[in-house]
């Protein structure tokens, strides 16, 4: 039973439904499914059902953040240089949409084998971070979609209590982005060296501390 | 029939009661500031610094190459390099360091810092009696502090400490072979300034 | 960005509201004695009854993932010590497959009998240790705990001798294993291995038929098969329920098909079930020990290809997982090639776990909570990362 | 020699009057009464202070452990230790506690395990008040201890504390019927009220044994309810619930701190060790030697070592036994140990109206343990307790 052979038989079952296998190019070779949020919980629902699938027991739900990068390029061209026009060579710098990926490890604990790894995408990484929750699915999802949403922002649509888990209540960022700013505020060890100690020396005269 | 169980429960307690009355075995508290158990050779509690010889600054190993704060995961380390150098303990001249920091209220024991050294120069310590009246500096352990003997790292761990002693002996007889072929093939040239060799990156 | 919901209140629902008079909210924890760490538990109570259940966590959350994304690959080894404390070797093990897995590493087989040793050795500390915390949750004033630490106290000392810690052993490499065994630490760990079985029957006749204990946990705590698959739940909580599922069965990771040992199956799911089958599994832990201190062979104990420092895996992803003592642990690794790791994400079972408690304990007791809390073997390095 | 016997077995007596023999007459008999209430306040705190440390190093042995061993020889300093600890820590009330309330509960708590001791004879001659209603006295007094507990948990304003105290209520309550339905039979054999009339009846002796009630089957089975009664009225584990340290933390006196709260301890203590005394009164004999070549002892001896057998006891069981849970507690009481007790006076009645010799002894055996057995079966049955088999998945 191979991925690509799920794949066919979930488009079968799903009408509509787009799949893609993303390829793992490590030695693990645990190559993965990308399916769309739009039918994601019909996806699973009959991944979880089928009778010679039954992938029952979800194990692991994973974010991913994907900023965007800065992709360079160099374009020539044309430009009055001096009066001249000349053909220069400019760097054009343009910025791709990031976006957040939640990642589920299926196994089917009736028929043993596994995992089949379900990938899902938000569209970028500020407003469109709506994805449905599996939740109904596979109860396991519960606390590891709550702490997506609260480690990654990633936002659960259909989820029973989507609050945050790990964080407090009235936290205001999303740690495990790649993008987080740790605040310096923090209650501070004075280590010997570093910029922690450098900028809680600005917060407060320490003591002990060279 | 209601009470069997519990009955047998009383029962196990008694014996250990009684038990421990009678065999020493049972009763495994050591009553710890006057009995000690043995120490374990593995054991590890935070490191040192390993120095040849008398003189704890001359004989200190640490060429200060920064590999260990580099690999320290909780970062604890902090070293700054000197300027000069003087002859490491193969006898290859080195830098040494002027400040090797250890905040061992960070400090984690994980022993990488000691799995990645190239230069045998840091060691784990046993000493766990460490309780101090400041937790800022008197955690804050600096190279005086951590330099302790290689008389020291052979009372502690000796079947380690042997091993890095043999690859120290041939390592520092390859130098002196090597210093000796180069004084050789160069009489002429003056012996005050030993010869500049390339630091050392095997191993 | 999105803010955080409301914060939860659970508000006692009064005799207006169709209620039956007047509920008592009650948070136990984080300060509460067997909460098994900083977990909290917002409890709506109806007399002693259990109306309502809200598990709260995160007190002792460090981001673990965070930290391991500055870090090498090997820097984050010592810190999967402090996820299951109680358990670091296999933590250790779980992390060193997954990375194996992402750089396609093998491992020599004596590293491979040297992990299933500490492994199993952990993993009867552990039930030791969990048995006797569970007891002392029903309130036996710690004498099976007493004894249980008293056979984990020698675990722990061979645990020191081969890998320098009591707890944070930091002792797994990728490809192998950090140290090799001391002179005398095999035939020092099969006279203790011989003694374990006395222990374990000292153990069982203390309580296993002990009325009030029966009374305490038949029953209590009901975890259907259903259930307890949908929800995730691994481990000996799991296999209670009646679900054969044991990793080292199913994915024969290390060298677990080559030992001979049967895996305890509970019926009933309930708390006695959980407790018995830990009870069972600690003997076969004992079989697998036996024969693999008889059976290890030498040779090199990591494979001498793999380094310690500047280690770049190929960029991918590996999810690897092992059955640690208290269920399924996983680490999935994403590499974009790189000394550090871009995503590290630990699949702890102690939360996995926790997921059913709060449908175990409706319409429970206060005093039911407890136990069942302690059945379900949490340890909150594990929980909030 | 006969007469030096007698005058160690009653030189706390001859003491007490030839001190209060110094008095005018008109103070003598209350001088009589302090220094009897001196005695029993000292003799009594100090054992409990025994007590601890013998519960906490007995425990410690039945755990493999020494105990406390630092303060002083072998650690009997400890409680001296304990004590000042106790004094010198801060005193904490919640600012939303009833302050007055909350400060009387202990003391209530104190006194009232006290006066319980007014009629337990520690000796021969040696009971303060000699009352004709005693063992109603003790119960009576005895019922203080739940208002105590109550006063604490409410005035607390806890919520643990309180829900400590809605269970202690309910459990000393529960167990206050079988508790003194088992010590009618007593009362029914005795023909009397009074604990000193109790106790002379069974200073007899048939040739070495003696004719403490628990010697007989009624008295057996009484003894053995009325123990695991006073087990569940002093909150000793199994019966701990109402401080169930592991599920309502400290259950009444979570909010106590320093000494208030080592006065609750001596409260608890004082009780446990009142019922056990009460116990040995009824049941055992009181002061009197288990064999008449014994009886040289004093008889205050004799009590004691009774009493600290029946310490070693409840330090062993709260060593082995988990705690039950407070619906099975209930149970347990109202569905095995009253029809228990009331099954018993009936056989102390059989017991009293056949003639003696061995088939009075094997009807009131079975009387007791055909009963015994089937209403510990229905316990068991309608939860289906059972020792289970496992299956092995391969």
């Amino acid at each position: 039973m191979t991925l690509e052979n799920i794949k066919s038989e979930v488009e079968a079952k799903v009408p509509g439904c787009a799949l893609e296998i993303v390829a793992n190019p490590s030695p693990s070779g645990q190559h993965s499914l990308r399916i769309d949020p739009a039918h994601a919980v019909a996806i699973a629902a009959f991944m979880r059902d089928a009778e010679h699938l039954r992938f029952d027991y979800c194990s692991n739900v994973t974010g991913i953040d994907w900023p965007g990068k800065e992709i360079s390029e160099k374009v020539k061209v044309k430009k009055l240089v001096d009066g001249v026009e000349q053909e220069v060579e400019e760097v054009r710098k343009s910025q791709t949409v990031g976006h957040l990926e939640v990642v589920y490890h299926l196994y089917s604990m009736e028929k043993k084998h596994g995992p089949v790894i379900l990938r899902m995408r938000t569209e970028d990484r500020a407003e469109k971070v709506h994805l449905p929750s599996l939740t109904s699915v596979w109860q396991s999802a519960d606390f590891q979609e709550r702490e997506i949403f609260d480690l990654y922002g990633v936002v659960f649509d259909g989820h029973p209590d989507l609050r945050r888990i790990l964080m407090w209540d009235g936290f205001k960022d999303h740690p495990m982005r790649k993008d987080y700013v740790e605040p310096d505020d923090y209650e501070y060890e004075p280590t010997a060296h570093d910029e922690v100690l450098e900028r809680a020396r600005q917060h407060r005269t320490v003591m002990g501390a060279q | 029939m209601f009470g069997e169980g519990i009955l047998k429960g009383l029962a196990e307690t008694a014996r250990n009661f009684l038990g421990s009355y009678v065999s020493k075995k049972r009763l495994t508290t050591v009553q710890y500031p006057e009995e000690r158990l043995p120490q374990i050779e593995a054991y590890r509690n935070f490191p040192f610094l390993v120095y040849d010889g008398e003189d704890w600054q001359q004989g200190l190993r640490c060429v200060s190459c920064f590999i260990c704060e580099k690999e320290c995961p909780p970062k604890c380390i902090f070293i700054e390099k000197s300027t000069d150098k003087k002859p490491d303990a193969v006898g290859k001249p080195q830098f040494y360091p002027t400040v090797f920091n250890i905040d061992v209220s960070v400090c984690m024991s994980c022993q990488i810092c000691v799995e990645v050294c190239p230069f045998d120069a840091i060691k784990m310590d046993t000493d766990f009696e460490l309780s101090t009246d400041n937790r800022f500096s008197g955690l804050l352990w600096d190279k005086k502090h951590l330099a302790k003997s290689n008389e020291h790292y052979h009372k502690i761990h000796p079947t380690e400490a042997a091993v890095v002693d043999a690859q120290l002996a041939a390592e520092r007889a390859k130098v002196a072979a090597k210093a000796k072929a180069a004084a050789e093939a160069k009489p002429a040239a003056a012996p005050a300034t030993p010869p500049p060799v390339p630091a050392a990156t095997e191993k | 960005m999105i803010a955080a919901t409301e914060p939860i209140r659970i508000l006692p629902k009064s005799r207006a509201d169709g209620g039956e008079g007047q509920f008592l909210e009650v948070s136990m924890g984080p300060q509460h004695p067997s909460t098994h760490g900083v977990f909290r538990m917002d409890v709506v109570l109806d007399g002693e009854r259990i109306v309502k259940l809200k598990p709260v966590f995160g007190y002792l959350h460090r981001n673990h993932e965070k930290i391991a994304e500055h870090e090498t690959y090997l820097g984050s080894m010592p810190y999967t010590d402090r996820l299951d404390y109680f358990c670091s070797l296999t933590n250790n093990w779980a992390y060193a497959l997954a990375v194996e897995k992402l750089a396609g590493i093998q491992v020599p087989e004596r590293a491979e009998y040297i992990r299933i040793i500490t492994a199993e050795l952990t993993r009867f500390q552990n039930h030791a240790a969990l048995i006797g915390f569970l007891t002392q949750d029903m309130g036996a004033s710690g004498t099976p705990l007493m004894y249980a630490f008293r056979e984990r106290e020698t675990i722990l000392d061979l645990f020191e001798s081969l890998t320098g810690a009591r707890m944070m052993c930091n002792y797994m490499r990728f490809g192998g294993c950090r140290v090799d065994l001391p002179a005398g630490w095999l035939d020092h760990a099969k006279k203790f291995v011989a003694t374990l079985p006395r222990f374990l029957d000292e153990f069982e006749r203390l309580l296993a038929s002990n009325e009030i204990l029966m009374a305490r946990t038949q029953g209590v705590g009901v975890l259907s098969k259903e259930l307890a698959v949908n929800a995730g739940v691994t481990g000996p909580v799991l296999r209670a329920s009646g679900v054969n599922y044991d990793v080292r069965k199913v994915d024969k990771y290390g060298i677990y098909d080559r030992f001979a040992f049967k895996i305890p199956m509970g019926e009933h799911g309930d708390t006695y079930d959980r407790y018995m089958v830990r009870l069972l599994e600690m003997r076969e832990s004992l079989n697998i020990l036996n024969q693999a201190l008889k059976d290890i062979p030498e040779g090199p104990i990591v494979d001498p290809k793999t380094r310690i420092r500047g280690f770049k895996p190929k960029p991918g992803e590996a999810y690897g997982r092992i059955e640690a003592p208290k269920g399924e642990l996983g680490f999935y690794l994403v590499s974009d090639g790189t000394s550090n790791p871009y995503r590290y994400r630990v699949r702890p079972p102690s939360l996995m776990n926790l997921t059913v408690l709060e449908q175990l304990c409706i319409g429970r007791n206060v005093a039911d909570v407890v136990v069942i809390l302690g059945s379900i073997d949490i340890v909150m390095g594990e929980v909030d990362r | 020699m006969h007469s030096a016997i007698q005058q160690a077995d009653q030189i706390f007596v001859a003491l007490q009057h030839r001190v209060a023999g110094y008095l005018p007459v008109k103070f003598q008999s209350i001088a009589d009464v302090i220094l009897s209430v001196i005695a029993i306040v000292l003799v009594f705190a100090f054992l409990f202070a025994v007590t601890t440390v013998l519960e906490r190093k007995g425990l410690g042995r039945i755990q493999n452990r020494y105990g406390p061993n630092r303060v002083g020889p072998a650690g009997f300093f400890q409680p001296l230790a304990d004590g000042v600890k106790s004094l010198t820590k801060e005193d904490l009330v919640p600012r939303a506690a009833d302050q007055a309330v909350h400060f009387m509960a202990p003391v209530l708590l104190v006194i009232a395990a006290f006066l319980a001791y007014a009629v337990l004879p520690v000796g021969r001659n040696m009971v303060l008040a000699d009352l004709n209603a005693g063992v109603l006295f003790f119960f009576a007094v005895g019922t203080l201890v739940e208002l105590a507990v109550f006063m604490a948990g409410w005035s607390s304003r806890n919520k643990y504390s309180l829900l400590g105290a809605m269970r202690a209520i309910a459990q000393m309550i529960s167990y206050e019927v079988p508790l003194v339905l088992a010590s009618i039979v007593v009362i029914m054999a005795a023909g009397s009220l009074s604990t000193v009339s109790i106790v002379n009846m069974q200073t007899g002796y048939s040739g070495i044994w003696p004719h403490w009630f628990v010697l007989t089957p009624w008295g057996f089975a009484g003894f053995n309810l009325f123990m695991i009664a006073a087990t569940a009225e002093s909150n000793r584990s199994p019966f701990d619930l109402p401080e169930g340290e592991s599920e309502i933390i400290a259950g009444y006196y979570i909010e106590y701190s320093g000494f208030k709260f080592a006065l609750f301890f001596l409260g608890e203590y004082l009780g446990m060790f009142a019922t056990s005394g009460l116990a040995i009164t009824l049941f055992l004999g009181g002061w009197a030697a288990p064999f008449s070549f014994l009886t040289w002892i004093p008889s205050y001896l004799w009590f004691f070592a009774k009493l600290l057998l029946m310490i070693a006891i409840f330090i062993w069981i709260r060593g082995t036994l988990p705690r039950l849970r407070m619906d099975q507690l209930m149970n347990f009481a109202w569905q095995f140990m009253l029809p228990m007790t009331l099954i018993n006076v009936f056989a102390a009645g059989v017991w009293h109206f056949m003639p003696g010799g061995v088939i009075r002894w094997l009807v009131c055996a079975v009387l007791l343990i055909v009963p015994a057995v089937l209403l510990s079966r229905g316990l068991k049955q309608g939860k289906k307790f059972e020792a289970r088999t496992y299956r092995f998945a391969e």
